[in-house]
């Protein structure tokens, strides 16, 4: 009897505090995209999108995503704001002003997605549900196989690294291209480096 | 087929073919990158891609003698891991895709001297060399969301080769912006639909997705899927009216990246929106007929009026061939959905004709242009003159693009009007005329630029383009003829895609 | 010779010739010599063909599937051998005259000149042979782009104007409609072949019948109904012997008879005069022939008086093929021929004119008659011949047309070839009459001429040729009717 | 430089920069047993360096990693994960089927585990080198930053 409550409870979802969490997160998330779709200050703008990083790393983090959420910090706060600082030096400080008419179709898109979000949320299975298909069907056998085919305690780490470690492989020339990119149309940095500072050299004699 | 190249290869290797096609350009990128003297990373982009294309047709006689072929990639059988899967739907893709890309990469030589520093050219071969293993690999992978992926590679690849037109053009930059920001758009919705497919059926692999889908096909969850994926690839394959990104960017990049992309990547989107529809969902969905019938094929006809509309407005004609290939995407989407075998059929064979005819029309263009400096139209006046062969070659294409008996676009047009009559779907066969009435008006303009009107001093300076882009040029622009005498070969790959669609992905 | 070689051959040299002409661009002696010799040749094997099919031997030649199901196919039937000797047979003549013109005139670009003449005899040979309604169209395609530079001869921006309606017009009404209609009865009936009886013949209910009928006749732009005929006067920018090509060789004549046999071998007569659409068209038609007549009258330029009369002609061929009877249909199929020669024949006239004397307007011609009297008579002869005074070839058509229009029991065509003949005695007579008059009173002189020794030899014999043509097409009416009878059933 | 107001900010990344270096390989090589792995370590590691050249100046991080070896680093760490995949293929398995990156017996998993650490190093080199080659080609462009720019 007791053992049925138990699992009806699990099933049912997170107990009352998380949920608080949850919805404080989420709405400070909120919050915080709506300042960086408002802002114009680019500077502030990168420390909000870290801040807003952070916030999702911590919401993963109640979602037992915990892999994701320090992938999430390292990358999304971590070096991405390091690196949009670093474009942001070539850059003004100070967005333009949209015209008002020119937000009309983004507007659209996201009402419309968020509209689309919604109506697949109604029949998504609830939240931890061990018999939702997510959960029950692949899931389930990685769960089962890992030790015996990979030997190492990590699940998520062996199905990164091995059960897809094709996926990752794309991952890599996905990275592996976008340093190529910026090569590619900013030039080798450190031959500019070098031109400007043998030019500041020239200047002081 | 003339050779049979399987019969060529080691043994050892045939098993191996799914991954081979893509392996040797992905692994020979970054070493081009290090490449010192670009001509060595040109050799070596060329082989990698030779190599492939080789793979690509041996794969296809693999695939028409055995049936589908199946590659679990790190020994995990699917769906458990990651499954490359060849069949006739997409072996043709991957060798249509693999042979414009040799052609491609010879037309790249004499080309990007003239578009790209020299500092910049390893580099540059590096990204093309990810770009086309990203193609190919949308092509032959059998997990949805290792399409993803792969269509994240030959993306982001694809921006940052349409960025380099900046340092002749401006305008580079902007469009390739724009297509950033597209495509990620395309990109993000395609992912947020496998999510939903993944949370409703538990699989990313793509027939394994096919099995679940049915029992589960009422589910909001499913629907809402469908719909971002179908809005992400609609977005990559350039569907009016998310098409905006396509003109600026092919044209301002540099000539080169303009013929490969016009001829290889929204093909690949339109492969890869096949797959999605026909053979991980099924037109026999009501959810998915509802939206061929009201949004597929309306979007379809519109793009196919308004786009060739825009065509004949267009004073610089990479933009004007840019507008008409939108058009033509429609022509391709209405095939689609039609929602029938021959309508798929005739759409894949409009595919591989259009993919001929826009790759020789952009490489003839990007010849004169070499010599004359300027894409106007109006500065083409009577460059058939001084370039004979180019103007030909051009010519030829360009009829193909009409429609012009003995090329290969007149079949493949007729096969769509035929699969839209058999629906009895007569108003569609009116909206592909109307649009076929205006590409004579647009292509017309162009062939009466370039051949009848007098050249003036700037023009008579035009020189033919060198034999690096005769040779490619011509193989392209005889190919048109050739479909269009002989093209039982290319219906009976396409009427085996087609069967293979809709047999559900089961050989 | 085997059958099949023989439609390869005759296929083949029209492609020899232009392949020649351009390996020997720079000795205009031989260039000329071999578009001669590939015309002569030509007109020998369809002489040969058309004593074939005559008795009756089945001459066939299908390629394999290209795809879809579609083949090329070649089938020889009288209509087709009649075409092919037409147009065969008007290329020696015409190619004299375009060595003295093209000379005379000293035109430029002449290799392409005549590279895409072998290439637009290539397209009408494809047109006469086709087996099937695929390969029709094909060939009526190569026909209407191999002949779009010999239009935009010129190269001013006069000519590429007229040039590029000329393709327009024609590219755009094929694929529009002609294009669509192919498809559908392709979609109908699961094949595209030529059929005695008619493809569609119990296939079509009255409605789709007449849509594609409809389609048919719109389609086929160089039949010229209206308003698709306005590329015809358009197309006058073209040197004259293009002008002949178009109006008497090849082009029109390719697009009259497409109607014809679309009408007797895809619907089958018995059809055509079961369609509601049939009348419709034969409206058009006969609508067709009094006001382009009635605009010829307007026209002071030669030419183009003499291509709103083709338009108005040409109609004559539409409207005998949707009687759909016996006699209607041999009408039709007689007024091609019989057209073809007279109007060959005043086009070659305009061009020696002008070529003589440069001039282009009607109304400067008083008098020259007296200069030319050869070319002005054989004018007067040809003008008769299409007006239909016997004995000249032109007669016998119109006659048939009547007896059609009396058997269909449509009287009130009739009426509208009797008011035409009246409009052609009104347009036509006045030109050579006024050539054989005496010069004004006040002027005096005579137009003189441009070039030292009037019109070139070369440009005068074809004409005397093709009018004395027009005679013996009256007499010889019989050969001709006995050829195509079995056509249209067994009433000659 | 005369004045030095970034002294405090000096002082601590001098303290903290080994940290963060040392925390990066940690992630790596524990990524088996916790949260963790090649690409983690690997963007902790380039924003270890990131930080020492915001601190001390691209021209110093620079003698320390120069451009051309994160470039080198990011294509061999790239090529490296490939060719485990070539290597199990030359073994007679299918690409990246780690069972054949050694022999062994049917139940042995040392093969997984050496081609997940070889991966997972690839991944660090590639995304090390390329995270600090997107950082030099930013940073080469504006050498100098000025105060008041922040």
């Amino acid at each position: 009897m007791s053992d049925v409550a138990n699992t009806a409870a699990q099933v049912a979802g997170p107990d009352l505090s998380v949920i608080l969490i949850d919805i404080s997160v989420l709405t400070m998330m909120a919050i915080t995209a709506i300042a960086i779709a408002r802002l114009r200050s680019l500077f502030a703008l990168v420390m909000l999108s870290g801040v807003y990083s952070l916030l999702s790393a911590t919401w993963f983090v109640i979602a037992d995503a915990v892999d994701v959420a320090f992938t999430e910090a390292a990358v999304g706060a971590g070096i991405s704001s390091a690196l949009i600082l670093g474009a942001m030096l070539l850059t003004v400080r100070v967005a333009k002003e949209d015209k008002p008419l020119k937000r009309i179709a983004p507007m659209l898109v996201v009402v419309i997605t968020g509209a689309i979000l919604f109506y697949a949320t109604i029949d998504l299975p609830g939240f931890g549900d061990p018999n939702s298909p997510a959960n029950s069907y692949l899931a389930q056998e990685f769960l089962q196989r890992n030790y015996g085919d990979i030997g190492i305690p990590n699940v998520v780490t062996s199905v990164l690294a091995s059960y897809r470690g094709f996926d990752t492989f794309g991952e890599v020339g996905v990275v592996f291209i976008a340093g190529v990119a910026v090569a590619l149309l900013l030039g080798f940095g450190e031959r500019s480096l070098s031109a400007s500072l043998k030019k500041k050299k020239g200047g002081e004699k | 087929m003339l050779i049979d190249v399987l019969s060529l290869l080691p043994e050892s290797w045939v098993r191996h073919l799914p991954v081979l096609v893509v392996l040797g350009p992905m692994l020979l990128s970054p070493i081009c990158a290090a490449m010192p003297k670009w001509r060595i990373a040109w050799a070596l982009a060329l082989f990698g891609i030779i190599t492939s294309s080789v793979f690509a047709f041996a794969l296809l006689q693999d695939v028409m003698a055995h049936g589908r072929i199946s590659y679990a990639l790190g020994g995990w059988a699917p769906p458990l891991g990651i499954e490359f899967a060849a069949d006739m739907l997409n072996a043709p893709v991957l060798v249509l895709v693999s042979v414009i890309g040799v052609l491609a990469t010879i037309f790249a030589m004499p080309t990007i001297v003239q578009d790209i520093n020299e500092e910049k050219r390893s580099l540059f071969l590096s990204a093309y060399l990810l770009c086309f293993a990203g193609l190919m690999g949308v092509a032959i992978t059998g997990d949805a969301f290792n399409l993803f992926v792969f269509l994240e590679i030959s993306s982001i690849s694809t921006y940052v080769l349409v960025a380099i037109g900046g340092s002749r053009d401006r305008r580079a930059f902007t469009a390739a912006y724009n297509y950033l920001i597209m495509g990620s758009l395309g990109a993000t919705f395609y992912v947020i639909g496998i999510g939903f497919l993944y949370a409703a059926t538990g699989t990313l692999n793509m027939a394994d997705m096919a099995s679940r889908i049915p029992e589960v096909a009422d589910s909001k969850t499913i629907h809402a899927g469908f719909a971002f994926i179908v809005a992400g690839l609609a977005l990559k394959a350039a569907m009016f009216p998310l098409h905006q990104w396509l003109p600026n960017a092919y044209t301002y990049s540099p000539s080169f990246v303009t013929v490969f992309l016009s001829a290889t990547a929204t093909k690949v989107a339109f492969y890869a929106l096949v797959r999605l529809l026909f053979s991980v969902f099924s037109p026999e969905l009501e959810f998915q007929q509802v939206v061929f019938t009201w949004v597929l094929a309306p979007m379809a006809a519109v793009a196919a009026i308004a786009c060739s509309f825009q065509a004949v407005f267009q004073t610089n004609i990479k933009r004007m061939l840019a507008y008409s290939s939108v058009a033509q995407v429609g022509y391709m989407l209405m095939g689609l959905s039609l929602a029938s075998a021959a309508g798929l059929s005739a759409s894949m064979f409009h595919m591989i004709n259009h993919a001929l005819m826009k790759g020789a029309l952009f490489m003839a263009v990007a010849g004169v242009v070499m010599s004359l400096g300027s894409s106007q139209l109006k500065d083409f006046a009577g460059v058939a003159r001084k370039a004979p062969w180019t103007a030909t070659a051009l010519g030829i294409s360009a009829l193909s693009l009409v429609g012009v008996p003995l090329t290969a676009g007149f079949l493949s047009k007729v096969a769509l009007f035929q699969a839209a009559l058999m629906q009895d779907w007569w108003w569609a066969v009116v909206v592909l005329a109307i649009s076929s009435v205006l590409a004579v008006l647009y292509v017309g303009r162009m062939l009466e630029t370039v051949f009848f009107k007098t050249p003036g001093p700037a023009q008579l300076q035009v020189k033919e383009a060198p034999l690096m882009l005769l040779i490619p040029l011509w193989v392209l622009a005889l190919g048109s003829i050739y479909f269009g005498l002989d093209a039982s070969f290319i219906t009976s790959l396409t009427d085996g895609a087609a069967n293979v669609a809709f047999s559900g992905g089961q050989p | 010779m085997s059958n099949e070689l023989l439609i390869s051959l005759i296929l083949l040299v029209p492609l020899l010739v232009a392949g020649a002409v351009l390996a020997l661009n720079s000795i205009p002696d031989v260039r000329e010599a071999a578009t001669l010799v590939g015309a002569g040749a030509l007109f020998i094997l369809c002489t040969v063909l058309a004593i074939r099919t005559g008795s009756g031997q089945e001459i066939a030649l299908e390629s394999p599937d290209i795809a879809l199901g579609l083949t090329f196919a070649f089938k020889l039937e009288p209509l087709g051998a009649m075409f092919a000797m037409i147009a065969s047979g008007l290329w020696i003549l015409n190619s004299l005259y375009s060595i003295g013109y093209m000379r005379g005139s000293r035109e430029r670009n002449q290799t392409r000149f005549y590279v895409c003449f072998g290439l637009a005899l290539f397209g009408a040979m494809g047109v006469a042979m086709a087996g099937n309604l695929f390969t029709l169209f094909v060939f009526y395609e190569v026909l209407t782009l191999s002949t779009y530079p010999l239009v935009a001869h010129k190269g001013d921006e006069n000519a590429r104007r007229g040039a590029r309606i000329y393709l327009l017009t024609l590219l755009g009404t094929s694929i529009g409609f002609l294009l669509m209609a192919v498809v559908w009865t392709f979609a109908i009936a699961g094949n595209l072949d030529f059929v005695e009886g008619g493809l569609l013949a119990g296939k079509v209910g009255p409605a789709l019948g007449s849509v594609l009928l409809l389609l048919f006749a719109f389609g086929v732009g160089k039949a010229a109904l209206m308003p698709f005929h306005f590329w015809l006067p358009n197309a006058m920018v073209a040197p004259t012997p293009v002008s002949a090509l178009l109006h008497a060789v090849a082009v029109v004549k390719a697009g009259v008879f497409t109607i014809l046999k679309v009408s007797v071998y895809i619907f089958g007569l018995d059809l055509l005069s079961a369609l509601p659409g049939t009348e419709i068209v034969m409206w058009v038609g006969c609508f067709t022939i009094v006001v382009a007549s009635l605009i010829a009258l307007t026209k002071d330029n030669l030419k183009a008086r003499l291509a709103y009369s083709t338009v108005s002609q040409l109609s004559y061929v539409t409207v005998g093929a949707m009687l759909a009877n016996t006699a209607g249909a041999s009408g039709a199929a007689l007024q091609i021929a019989m057209h073809a020669m007279a109007k060959i024949t005043l086009f070659m006239c305009a061009g020696a004119i002008y070529v003589a004397t440069g001039k282009t307007e009607i109304s400067q011609m008083r008098g020259l008659g007296r200069r030319m009297p050869i070319v002005f008579t054989c004018f007067l002869i040809a003008s008769l011949s299409i007006i239909g005074v016997p004995p000249l070839g032109g007669s016998w058509a119109k006659y048939e047309l009547m007896q059609g229009a009396v058997d269909a029991d449509h009287i009130y065509v009739v009426y509208v070839l009797i008011a035409s003949t009246l409009l052609n005695v009104a347009y036509l007579l006045p030109i050579a009459l006024l050539g054989l008059m005496p010069p004004n009173a006040d002027t005096l002189e005579v137009a003189g001429f441009k070039r030292p020794g009037g019109a070139p030899f070369l440009t005068v014999l074809p004409l005397a040729i093709t009018a004395t043509g027009c005679f013996v097409l009256f007499f010889g009416v019989d050969v001709i009717s006995d050829f195509i009878s079995p056509v249209f059933g067994a009433r000659p | 430089m005369k004045t030095d107001h970034h002294v405090i900010l000096r002082v601590t990344a001098k303290f903290l920069i080994p940290i963060i270096t040392l925390y990066a390989f940690y992630v790596q090589f524990h990524g088996d047993y916790s949260p963790g792995g090649g690409f983690q370590a690997g963007v902790i590691f380039a924003v270890g360096i990131i930080l020492y050249a915001l601190i001390f100046g691209v021209v110093e991080a620079l003698r320390l990693v120069p451009a051309t070896f994160a470039r080198t680093l990011a294509l061999f760490g790239f090529l490296l994960y490939g060719s485990v995949g070539v290597w199990a293929m030359l073994n007679g398995g299918l690409f990246l089927d780690y069972d054949f990156v050694i022999p062994e017996g049917p139940d042995g998993h040392w093969g997984q585990h050496i081609g997940i650490i070889v991966i997972e190093l690839g991944v660090l080199f590639a995304v090390a080198g390329s995270m600090l080659t997107i950082f030099y080609a930013f940073a080469g462009r504006a050498p100098e930053i000025d105060d008041e720019d922040w």
